[in-house]
């Protein structure tokens, strides 16, 4: 079920409708773009509203560290920075839908503007770090575990590698039903590691399933040492038959054309692709701007008051969640099975084991 | 689908010939894919060779290769995907070439799996199936009995059925269920033919979490499910001739969740509590009966709540080690009688 | 060996200072790899960032590389390569960062590691420690205790301390114990003001298998480990308080084997017997220990064996559902209280 | 411990001494070759014992074919046929010894040349399948359950994989000790989609460990097809920075030349090294005594003498393995824990649990 602001979207939009767009309306107008400078070789559009849920991210991460450092927040991702153009440029590339006819969309952390993209507002994102009660997740925790089908998003389990196995067989699933939907799994490169990984991605890409794996990979080879002697992940691809896109993690519009590219492709029924995310020293949300700024897509003072509004946004979702309650304890505690009801046993004594003789 | 003709060694039970457990339980496979389409089957080998004990033999010819699938040996990896195909809809069902080979899934099933109704991702209609247990001389990966991996976990159920009806039953339930469900199959009941039955010709389930009374008796409860119902029964109709005690003995059939009702309500009446069970000693599912007995029906308590099971060791090779790491009838008549005359 | 100096925090004990539960694990396994070149470690993020936990800072630096390993994220890969290390003469120690992580490693735990000696691979030195427990508010993947993953696995040893002299003393037994120790720290009490306590400057272990009676008392037995250990004292002094009502303690300390004759002379003391874990309901070893009492000491039960454990539920990330869904000190009260005025 | 006839032997061995070899002095001379033919282009010695334990593999296996018809091996593999190269190759390749100090195998199924090699004769071979006791193994059971430390075997647990981590494992742990040791894992295809196949590599991979892998690949695609989109295995190395050889599984020569330089490679601390053998229709066996004959290496009459030999000692062994009884229960099922007294429980009353009011 979607937050109340989504309203009725289109089926298989493209991108979501603008009513569930984090900032509509707000933010400098495309159809007036600065005129000296040449054409941008992108589109103007998306790369605001790329920009948007950039600063989006970045901003909500920034206040989950703050959340955390208060002890508010317990298990906030406590990961590298400049990570923002992998999941944001992921979530954008692919088709979104409001009605659980799009594609599906498993990240990791770091991702509120992704998760954003997938009907998850900037309010509710902090409730489910704070555990302030809302949407379907039983336990109410966390971005960790904000699944929702209608618009398509499987936030992941905790255990690293898994969601390669589960978003593997929703898409040999899909495809069994005939519906030309992918699924896509943003992973980090320690997860490549695990078994869970290996094997997932070992029966989808037998199965040809519509599967996109995304692969966030550090530059730093140290980092990556323990893990694997390869500087490039993309050459694990040619070992189960995936096709392999690359994009430079700095860019996020080279993040979304290589999960295009890589999404339709499995769409079209050529199987698992694999989109090797790396990651330097550039910040993608600087880069983006500049990009912007000279491409003269919209002027610095439109750029400042975008961002002012994405701050003043994320503080007021944040001031919300914070005095949003946390979920009343039996009735959160259901939904263990289908059919339970309300059971919650610390103690028991049978009714009539109390001394009868 | 199809409109062809059912395979001819399944259609027994149309014919009101007796069947086999194992037969049960292709059958039950069968009807449920003809029934409802999204029902689908993964496994190794389950497709062009039919299964490693032929359960699903025909299957492939029947519903073509999207429904029946041969999967690479990756238990992790396969029954991860099943609970992705369960998020798109469909019913998978997994066959686990030997269950002891499960072991590669614990982390999707109870991480993932078990839990994905509370994370909010919905329902999970999944069923785990395959050959379990000891008594073949299969050593210690080919015997394994596989609850207690997954009893502890809240989430799942766990069938195990001791007859040709009740595995047919259970088993079709179980693919109507919408919580995931382990469920296992005794290798050494699969082709027994002491258990062969003829089945009711209908589109029959038994419930899941339903105890049955296998046979009444006054003088002790024996609690027990799966291979170790039979020699159960053996030892009570020793102790009837022999002693002229009378003992009740309820199969559980579904292991988790477990049917109190059932287990209280005997001991209520004879006051003694012997639970068998096949798989090994401590940690056993014994506990929890005898817990939640001691919760429930302490009073009406005359003797110790025992039990009889494997011992505590990895399933040995050796025929003459494996019967005397099995609980055997002969231990079930003398804990039985112990506990009669206590 | 290198003569390098002793990292200064872990010199508290040589200083006659207090230190934690944490500290005393990160001094366990300082001593024991000092004492003993073959001993080393395998873990995530061990090395260059000491541990999640902070456990093993300093160990790299002073040690050296070939010995605080750096692994990549494989629970299953870098622990079956320590049950191979353990064949080559060597006694590793695993770290799973959290112990919930261990799912991966369940295949070559159990069918491997612990069928080494019973399938004549020879003894398995290796112990596989890490963070356990609820209460922190870590949700479903960060909270989890995995002792009945393990506990029905034969071969396999299991240890849960809940004092910083016991966490010590018995995980150095641990490393000098020839079987596979599965070894579970509480997140909890890791850094516990009121666990601080001065150890002896001296190398003392604590035997496997070998519980520890918390308090005296006759009016009920409460058998518990970890964590509960110290809520049940807390409820225990309480009723000492209120109801005049003494309670007796038993902190298991080892959970597999389990010290059988410290929990039936205790029950056959008070007729009475309370478990306690924090570790969910079903299937919680509750069952083991109210069946081994029953076997051993039916006839001295005055009153039904209860237990209060965590709900059958995956652990709540909200701290307002976590802290209903684990045991609290009222709720072993409530229970006592009805025991001890059966 | 090795079985008796095992007697003294020399460390590090290139390979077993003659009191080990499975026929020692039976056999053609191989210092009277026929002398008409050119030099052969390979060891002659080398190729006849090569050639002895592939027969004697191939007798064996018929013989426990027949003992599973008749319900006396209920876990006898049923395997591809021609598959004896791989493993007798593998174990021929390497650096034996009986001390504990050579090099450590650990082949799967249709290996009884190679256990030949490291010390299980082959009645003891039989007794093994048959559960006639003998050896280390607690349980008495199987092929499969064979592990003896100081010739260096140790024979699998059956869940595909696992090996690859206990191995690698050992690798690393001799190494640590200053041992210029290599373990060795021959696995069937199929073990390569497991998970424990892919995080035991990823880790010894990143170590350098002296791991061996060799990969047995069927060459049949269509039966390949359930397990991964490749036609060669060898593809998978790059993915974790392994070295790579291969080798026609028709010709145990060339898989002996091919794990010997994969070993001594893995040996001169280069890391992991895979090992694919690639089979087709061609019978190892039937090659290479072509190629002996071919190469005057041996006479007709010798080479059917030999054949000869080996099946007459197989039955034997057989008859022998047969006539010797079970294991006696209680006896053997000691060894579950370390200190562990013999106690086997299946019923238990507490000493004072009898009604005593
Ligand atoms: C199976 C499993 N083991 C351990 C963890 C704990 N864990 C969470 S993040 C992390 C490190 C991830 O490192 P990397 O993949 O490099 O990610 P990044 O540095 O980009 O955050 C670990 C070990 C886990 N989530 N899952
Ligand atoms: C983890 C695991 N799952 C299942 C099995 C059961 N099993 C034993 S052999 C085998 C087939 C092996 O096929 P392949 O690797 O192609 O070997 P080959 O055909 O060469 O015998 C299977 C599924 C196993 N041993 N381990
Ligand atoms: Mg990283
Ligand atoms: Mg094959």
């Amino acid at each position: 079920s979607l937050p109340p602001e989504a309203g009725d979207a289109p089926r298989h939009a493209a991108g979501l409708p603008k009513s569930v767009l984090p900032f509509a309306g707000s933010g400098p107008s495309p159809e007036q773009p600065a005129t000296p400078h040449p054409a941008p070789d992108f589109d103007a559009d998306e790369a605001l509203e790329l920009y948007r849920l950039l600063r989006l991210t970045r901003a909500a991460e920034s206040r989950l560290a703050v959340l955390a450092d208060e002890g508010l927040v317990r298990m906030a991702p406590r990961r590298a920075p400049l990570r923002e153009a992998g999941p944001v440029g992921s979530a954008f590339a692919i088709r979104r839908a409001t009605d659980g006819t799009g594609d599906v969309f498993a990240p990791t952390f770091r991702a509120a503007g992704a998760l954003h993209l997938f009907g998850v507002g900037i309010e509710d994102f902090f409730r489910d770090h704070l555990a302030h009660r809302v949407g379907p997740a039983r336990e109410s925790g966390s971005e960790l575990h904000r699944i929702d089908w209608q618009t398509g998003l499987l936030a992941p389990v905790v255990p690293m590698g898994l969601l390669v196995e589960v978003v593997g067989g929703w898409a040999l699933g899909v495809r069994m039903r005939g519906e030309e939907r992918v699924g896509v799994v943003c992973d980090s490169a320690g997860a490549t590691s695990t078994g869970a990984w290996h094997e997932g991605l070992v029966f989808a890409a037998a199965r040809k399933s519509p599967l996109v794996l995304v692969v966030e990979a550090p530059s730093s080879v140290e980092r990556t040492d323990k893990q694997t002697r390869l500087t490039s992940f993309s050459e694990k691809a040619p070992g189960y038959g995936l096709g392999t896109e690359e994009a430079d993690g700095g860019d996020v519009l080279a993040v979304v054309a290589a999960v295009r590219r890589a999404s339709e492709r499995a769409r079209a029924g050529e199987g698992v692709q694999m989109v090797e995310v790396r990651y330097g020293d550039d910040d993608p949300v600087e880069r983006l701007r500049t990009r912007i700024l000279d491409a003269a897509a919209a002027t610095e003072s439109e750029v400042d008051a975008l961002e002012a509004d994405v701050v003043s946004r994320c503080a007021e979702g944040l001031a919300r969640a914070r005095s949003a309650g946390p979920p009343e304890a039996p009735e959160t505690l259901e939904g263990v099975y289908v059919e339970s009801e309300r059971v919650a046993r610390r103690i028991w004594v049978g009714p009539r084991s109390q001394k009868v003789v | 689908m199809t409109e062809q003709a059912v395979p001819e060694h399944l259609t027994k039970t149309r014919n009101g010939e007796p069947v086999t457990l194992l037969e049960a339980v292709s059958e039950a496979l069968f009807e449920e894919m003809t029934r409802d389409e999204s029902v689908f089957l993964l496994g190794e080998d389950i497709g062009v060779y039919g299964g490693a004990f032929k359960v699903t033999r025909g299957f492939l010819e029947h519903f073509g290769a999207a429904r029946v699938i041969d999967t690479p040996i990756a238990e992790g990896g396969f029954t991860g995907a099943a609970a992705g195909a369960a998020h798109a809809g469909l019913r998978p069902v997994v066959e686990i070439q030997f269950m002891d080979f499960i072991s590669p899934a614990y982390d999707v099933i109870t991480n993932y799996i078990a839990t994905s109704l509370y994370r909010g991702a919905g329902p999970m209609p999944l069923v785990i199936r395959g050959p379990v247990g000891g008594g073949n001389r299969g050593g210690p990966f080919h015997s394994q009995n596989v609850e207690m991996a997954f009893f502890h976990t809240p989430g799942l159920k766990i069938v195990y059925p001791s007859t040709a009806y009740d595995a047919k039953g259970l088993l079709k339930a179980a693919i109507r269920d919408d919580n995931p469900v382990l469920f296992e199959e005794h290798k050494g009941l699969y082709r027994a033919p002491a258990l062969r039955e003829v089945l009711p010709d209908e589109d029959y389930i038994v419930p899941l979490g339903v105890a049955r009374t296998v046979r009444e008796g006054d003088a002790l409860t024996i609690v027990t499910y799966g291979a170790m119902v039979h020699k159960s029964v053996e030892a009570a109709e020793r102790m009837e001739k022999e002693d002229g005690v009378s003992v009740e003995i309820i199969d559980l059939r579904t292991l988790l969740p477990m049917d109190d009702d059932a287990i209280v309500e005997s001991v209520k009446k004879t006051g003694r509590l012997l639970i068998v069970h096949e798989d090994t000693r401590t940690g056993g599912i014994a506990g929890e009966i005898a817990m939640r007995v001691s919760e429930s029906a302490f009073e009406w308590l005359d003797a110790p709540m025992l039990r009889v099971t494997a011992i505590d060791a990895p399933v040995p090779y050796s025929g003459s080690l494996e019967d005397y790491f099995l609980p055997q009838t002969d231990d079930i008549v003398e804990a039985a009688r112990y506990l009669a005359g206590y």
